[in-house]
């Protein structure tokens, strides 16, 4: 089934019946030099062979409802099927963005309620729904930090970015117009503080944190970091990917966090789609406020909401309308099904689970190979290094991770974090049984006993996937990135 | 499972890992949690609260237009192998959402006639940013040059993400409906890192971008066009009118309109901007074996690989949202795609008729128009907007909501689910409207 | 294709095979088709004039119940995989289908406490009848004694079928809403091929079912019961009370009301009737590779081998029902079924006690009711559901509709979507229509 | 994946919530007695489990959506999945089937308009859409019959029926309390003239027939067989499974048939469901009329609708409530879709469809060892005998349809109709193109080379399957039906 769909169906098929035309012809109501003169070459298809085409590629997808997706950093929780059936509802799904506010009321209270949530589980007291994914809201944040020094008469040209952070942070850094300045992490995992002090100073604009890290590793300096931080005047960004470890445990406002930045597409369980939707609203201190992304949502004393677009300080907008609505939907079903309690449940289960499987690991003799990068503990994920494998072994983590293909299993994140050699980053989230922790763990055994026996084993991995290992560097050298026609 | 970890209880695994000083003592402040029927219950109840083309006969558009989402699309999506996955890091049981990112360049591709597409970004304003941003990399100019014909959202996300990288943004304005071609070439030099247009622009006229691009021509700049992708089907696309860049909302192309998102945004380019573009792209290869397979190629465009040097900072994107927009352009397909803009060429066209023969509607412009067209009133557009949709009819956008120089004007937009009666219907609600606002003007004046 | 073929036109093709006189020389009656968005458009408009139990409060049931029907069936319901197979004849492309029958045969199983269950049958009430033909097969006695307990749709499917294959059918009458006792033993002799009952009964009451069963002991009748399902979570199995045949309607278990149907019926038996149930039973068994694995088995017993010799001439079934049925199962799961039980027993003690205050409204009868009751209005009873209906509360079932010895009698049935709240409400609109319709009585009087 | 639901979860796992206890608890409303002491051991899983554990079981199902599924006499055409959205609007899927017809105008309006076109389909007045599915529908048929016979003082005992007949026919005219009388088939495939005529006598009360018949074959003698039974004052009875060949082209009321059943899951396309639901509407001609089964659909002067249950000559109910209305609006769906050319068009592409394949099998050399059954064109649906295949190649039908299964096909009919040996029954539906149909015939034609020259690897085939061939013997001797817990 490698067949693309420009390679099927025939001249004249369709599925599409286009409504008759039902007013009276006009000609020339284009001008030829305006008109194109050659349709689009769209696939001739009918429906049947569309819906077998799609269904059978679907088919060659790996996904969480099939099985176990440890990919760290991402949280790959069980997406709950009643947020797609609510979000399906007209009321919501065929609701314009422009709709007068006074007729999208139920749709401001969502979104107003959303933003209370948010506000509580950041521990921080504004909301802006609109940015489109983590890095969009890392963006809003760092564009937020630029305003609020501008607005205090200040030109700060850096931003601090552990060595440990995601990859979008410094990316992000650069396109707010900044220059990165990298921190160096310390033994226990955390950032290092004596670098941070010697780095920390009025060029500096703001330290972006993941906490706990890209490591798994809570760092318990964070009052320390946020009081060095503060000192110098920069504000402290939040990356709220990892906030599936500490919803209702720990607050990144009372950490000291100025700025978060959430993903509802991770913590709040929006599905990952193949690579979106996402959504990454942000939640503020107040001295940031002044400066969100408009229109924002506002509340009248009789209870009617709208949409405030007369904000003088504001960044302006990052994207059209008010954001991702449809995973609004979701992710407030998700939060109004959990509660209170749910949440900090899920939480502690999350971390459970990884400190559960690193125990696993620890008994079957996993981790003779593949030693826990750092510390004993863990929060909701953690980071294991291939290197000891890579040496007595002869596989690298690659090879591990292509073969775990073949137990049926979505391999770790890998090669990230960048200061952990040969790096496996494992977050098993909340939703997994302990029957799946303690499979996963005796695969992992089961492919070192294997790689002691025979390396190419692993090496050669995978064998039972509808492709093996494909030439990335050829992809790379002469791309063939649409279907020549 | 403590045992096995060698804890005592749960809160020891926190103890020992997050100073007390910020730990969170009490609970969250949140509502107790609902078995599923009361969370379906309470859903539904604000679903019911908004008022959606579902509840009445909507001719509002202005970025995010009503077409019919076809039945399959629900069903692919609702699919687990496609909604539950996260981005294809490993391609051996990723092969159907890469071939998937290749099926959808390719539509894109062959929608603008431009070699290059990514396999999304977040949605259509922001790519119009985005694309600028390019811009920025590519050149080094200061200056960005956009008409106002450009989504008001589109230039309002423009000047947000310019503020950060450092772009001076100037606006040209329109003439009798379509960006002013002397302004625009007066206001392009050596110092203009790009250029911006809309077509259709924001009040629905065609604009003529072969001119426009070719304006850009003698200057450093990369000419980009922010296009609604349904009209593709008849007008020119970009890669024939010189255009660079060439972005959009993806949003018409099988996407509901969800009060704004998700939906998607393309991205397209001539090869010279292949290793510039931001986001995800997926190349065709082989694998050891010789069979055919796709990957994600050129990643050293980006965050992951790059950091600081990354030619964007997008990592999640919209793959589930551009999988419909490549399902609906197979399902419309070749031919679909082309009836479908002239049938709604000709209710457009018909539509402006029936609202101009109204007195107190004028045309705003006499452009030619594809989907969606402006309207002037001699009333109060917010009341007569109001009457409308106490009468079941939204009429449209009021265009004083972004553009003072059009005061009373009125955006009326089209989609194949419009149909004659409904247009008349339209008409009929219309007129009525502003008679009686003009009526209550009469008396108070 | 016709080239190959060898025929020069398609008419050609039909006038070789079909005799002139037999062919349709015009087209049919019918409407032009449709596309896409306007067949949709016409099955809404429709929809929307339909008052469902998402427009109105209803306690409406008498065999059909608005539970909550749970996300992930819609989700499983949808897949390709389940939604477009048909009757699993290649087991080894079938493992999918097989194993839900095997699943749902166990958990059948479990619920009755009887070994033997079939993969479904049509519904409820023809499912009664199907379990007085296997009688009539197994013993060839002359006469089926059935409670009026039994839904009145069951007794007039029964007495349809059995005029076919030759049943007399007696029915026995209720006393304090449970079937009279005394007549019920004087009916049963040694020409009863089968008695039937009802749990609960169709008023809603808790059946002394092993009593039932016992006074059949000395016959050779086949004890049967028709069972709600959900409530056996909490009511005596009919494996424990000397039933051999339990059926009864599936829809409660994860089905939509749909108007009716499809839902799917249950078929269950004890080790006796193995080989004269009718319809699908799947079996476990090993592959060549000594692989687990489930087939179609038994299928001595189907139409398909036994032709006119076969138990039944059911062919296609309900396997997607019953898939929504083992999903149900497993959805609320062992512990969630007994709570629901008990939830339902406690709401419907309450709504009971809530309704019987109102004057005018008297309890029907004092047996325990675990989900549904009976009242009896002093007013005429549609025109006071009607008034319900209007104040946007559908209050229940006109027994008058199918009893005449319960004129103005009520069947109020609950689920776990109904609340305090709504029963309460109930209380307050039934007392208004009651009230009402006494006083207009009193001044016509 | 080979665990059943039971054998997975774990004690105290749940997905559902239950609303919590609203009113004030009483004790003993239900008496010890009429209690249970055990729960029912059902399964005890968490939702992610629960949803893992059914999608992969899906994936070992062959479907529609992913292949070829020629089943002969199952119609197994595309399923528009539009069918499926109208279906779960709420005001049809939520509605009760005992709500106030008056205000349920819409769902007797949508039964009305699918009554009147099935009946102009038929080509007789009177319709009932109650029969659950076609067997249904053929017992209603037959009772009807008895009825009509009765009414007019008649006791007659037989019903004929063809050997080629499906074997609901027999098995209902049992469960009717007819006794079943065989008809042999001519050389062409249709009714032996001479039997019907020796056969047919005032003892007779119906003859049953399908026409197209199981062999794919156009009864030429259709109106003299309709009057020979009408002759004798018997009933001639239309099996409807094969109505997807005559869609407007030939009419069972105009051929002589008294009364009619539809499968509306294969000619009106609602999805097989793995083994239903279905529906079996019947259609007759007036004399049949008052016997319908009541209630019937009523409609007044002012174009209101309303349900008729006072039918005294009625047979009565076959079941609850007005039928499988789901099963209805999709049906409706479907026509109002295709309308009167399109039903038209999809019974003549379904024959071309057809004759194609069979021409493609000529010109392959599959027909030498797979002849057609009868005659040299076909309807919608044809039967190849594996006679010569078996004796030539030692390979069986059975060899053969499972070998198919290693190619990605759905395997045709197979060992029926049971006159033709070895028999394949094969019925490709308009809703395939011409590439598959090439396919297919390549697949056949590939299989035969191979067992020219090896006819084990067709004996032992499937290779490729979750499973490979099952103990069916096993399964029947020892029955495990169910799981022991
Ligand atoms: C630690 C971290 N930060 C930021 C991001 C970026 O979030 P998004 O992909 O939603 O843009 C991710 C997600 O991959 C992440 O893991
Ligand atoms: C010729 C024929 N008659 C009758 C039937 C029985 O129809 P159903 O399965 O809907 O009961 C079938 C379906 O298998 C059939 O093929």
């Amino acid at each position: 089934m490698t067949q693309t769909i420009f390679e099927k169906g025939a001249p004249g098929r369709r599925a599409f019946t286009c409504p008759a035309l039902d007013v009276p012809e006009v000609d020339g109501l284009l001008p030829g030099a305006l008109r194109r003169s050659e349709p689009p070459r769209l696939p001739e298809i009918s429906e049947p062979e569309l819906v077998r085409h799609y269904v059978n590629l679907s088919k060659r997808n790996f996904d969480l409802d099939s099985g176990f997706y440890p990919l760290g950093s991402c949280t790959m929780k069980h997406n709950p099927r009643l947020h797609e059936r609510v979000a399906a509802l007209p009321g919501h799904a065929r609701l314009h963005p422009l709709q007068d506010p006074a007729r999208a009321q139920g749709a401001l209270e969502l979104m107003w309620n959303l933003e209370r949530a948010l506000a509580e589980v950041a521990g921080l007291p504004h909301v802006s729904l609109q940015p489109s994914a983590g890095s969009h809201g890392e963006l809003a944040g760092v564009l937020l930090t630029k305003a609020f020094h501008a607005d205090h008469g200040e030109q700060r040209t850096k931003v601090l970015t552990p060595d440990t952070a995601h990859g979008t942070n410094p990316a992000t850094v650069t396109m707010a117009g900044y220059e990165v300045v990298k921190l160096g992490t310390n033994a226990d995992g955390g950032v290092d503080i004596d670098d941070l002090r010697a780095k920390a100073d009025e060029t500096v604009a703001c330290l972006m944190l993941t906490n706990p890290n890209t490591l798994g590793i809570f760092d318990h300096n964070i009052e320390e970091i946020a009081e060095i931080v503060h000192g110098v005047g920069a504000t402290l960004y939040y990356d709220g990917a990892n906030l599936n470890a500490v919803m209702g445990i720990s607050r990144p406002g009372d950490m000291g966090f100025d700025i978060v930045h959430f993903n509802l597409h991770k913590s709040f369980t929006q599905p990952h789609g193949g690579g979106g939707p996402g959504s990454g609203p942000i939640a503020v201190a107040d001295r940031i406020d002044p400066y969100l992304p408009r229109p924002v949502i506002t509340r009248a004393a009789d209870g009617s909401f709208d949409l405030d677009d007369e904000r003088p300080k504001s960044i302006g907008k990052l994207r059209g309308f008010q954001g991702n609505y449809g995973c609004f939907v979701r992710s407030y079903a998700y939060i109004r099904s959990l509660g209170a309690e749910g949440l900090k449940d899920a939480s502690e289960t999350a971390v459970l689970n990884a400190n559960y499987l690193v125990a696993r690991l620890r008994a079957l003799g996993v981790a003779d190979k593949l030693p826990l990068a750092f510390g004993e503990l863990c929060m909701h994920e953690f980071v294991l290094s291939g290197a000891p494998m890579k040496r007595e072994l002869q596989i690298r983590t690659l090879d591990l991770a292509k073969r775990l293909l073949d137990h049926g299993f979505h391999p770790p994140t890998v090669y990230f974090p960048l200061l952990v050699d040969e790096a496996l980053l494992i977050e098993p989230t909340e939703t997994e049984t302990r029957e799946t922790l303690d499979a996963f763990a005796e695969a992992l055994a089961e492919i070192l006993r294997e790689a002691a026996d025979d390396p190419s084993v692993a090496r050669n991995a995978p064998y039972t996937t509808p492709v093996r290992r494909l030439d990335e560097a050829a992809a790379a050298k002469r791309p063939v990135i649409r279907q020549p026609l | 499972m403590l045992a096995e970890i060698g804890v005592s209880s749960l809160d020891e695994l926190f103890d020992r890992q997050i100073p007390a000083a910020v730990r969170l003592q009490r609970p969250l402040d949140l509502p107790a949690g609902m078995p599923e029927q009361d969370v379906y219950a309470h859903l539904r109840a604000l679903a019911q609260r908004n008022t959606s083309a579902e509840d009445e006969l909507t001719f509002l558009g202005a970025g995010m237009y009503d077409h019919y989402v076809p039945a399959v699309i629900d069903m692919l999506l609702g699919r687990s192998e496609f909604l539950t996955p996260y981005t294809p890091y490993q391609p051996e049981i990723s092969q159907g959402g890469l071939q998937v990112m290749f099926e959808y360049q390719t539509a894109i591709s062959e929608l603008t006639a431009l070699p290059v597409s990514n396999a999304s970004v977040y949605e259509g304003p922001s790519a119009v940013a985005a694309a600028a941003y390019l811009a920025k990399l590519a050149n080094g100019k200061p200056r960005v040059v956009v008409s106002r014909g450009v989504h008001p959202h589109a230039r309002a996300a423009l000047r947000t993400l310019a503020a950060g990288y450092g772009h001076d943004v100037v606006e040209v304005g329109l003439r009798d409906g379509v960006t002013d071609a002397a302004a625009w070439e007066t206001a392009i030099d050596q110092d203009t890192s790009a250029v911006i247009f809309a077509q259709p622009n924001f009040l629905g006229a065609v604009e003529d971008t072969a001119a426009l691009a070719e304006a850009a021509k003698n200057s450093p700049a990369v000419v980009v066009g922010s296009y609604d992708p349904i009209p593709l089907g008849i007008l020119k696309p970009p890669g024939e009118c010189g255009v660079d860049v060439a972005v959009g909302e993806g949003q018409t192309l099988g996407n509901r309109l969800d009060f704004g998102g998700p939906s998607f945004g393309f991205f397209a380019a001539t090869d010279a901007y292949l290793r510039r573009m931001p986001g995800r792209i997926a190349g065709e290869t082989r694998d050891v074996d010789g069979k055919r397979g796709f990957v994600l190629t050129l990643q050293t465009r980006e965050q992951h690989i790059r950091r600081e040097k990354a030619t964007s900072n997008i990592c999640t994107a919209q793959a589930l949202n551009a999988l419909a927009g490549v399902v609906y352009l197979s399902w419309v397909g070749r031919r679909g795609l082309v009836e479908l803009g002239e049938l709604l060429l000709q209710r457009t066209h018909y539509a402006r008729e029936a609202l101009t023969a109204i007195d107190g509607v004028e045309a705003l412009h006499s452009q030619p128009v594809v989907r969606e067209f402006a309207v002037h009133l001699n009333a109060p557009v917010q009341r007569v907007i109001a009457r409308c949709q106490d009468a079941g009819v939204n009429p449209g956008y009021a265009l004083g909501r972004e553009y003072d120089e059009y005061g009373d004007g009125l955006l009326v937009a089209l989609t194949e689910r419009r149909s004659k009666a409904e247009i008349d219907r339209l008409a009929e609600v219309l007129g009525a409207a502003v008679a009686a606002e003009r009526e209550t003007a009469g008396v108070s004046a």
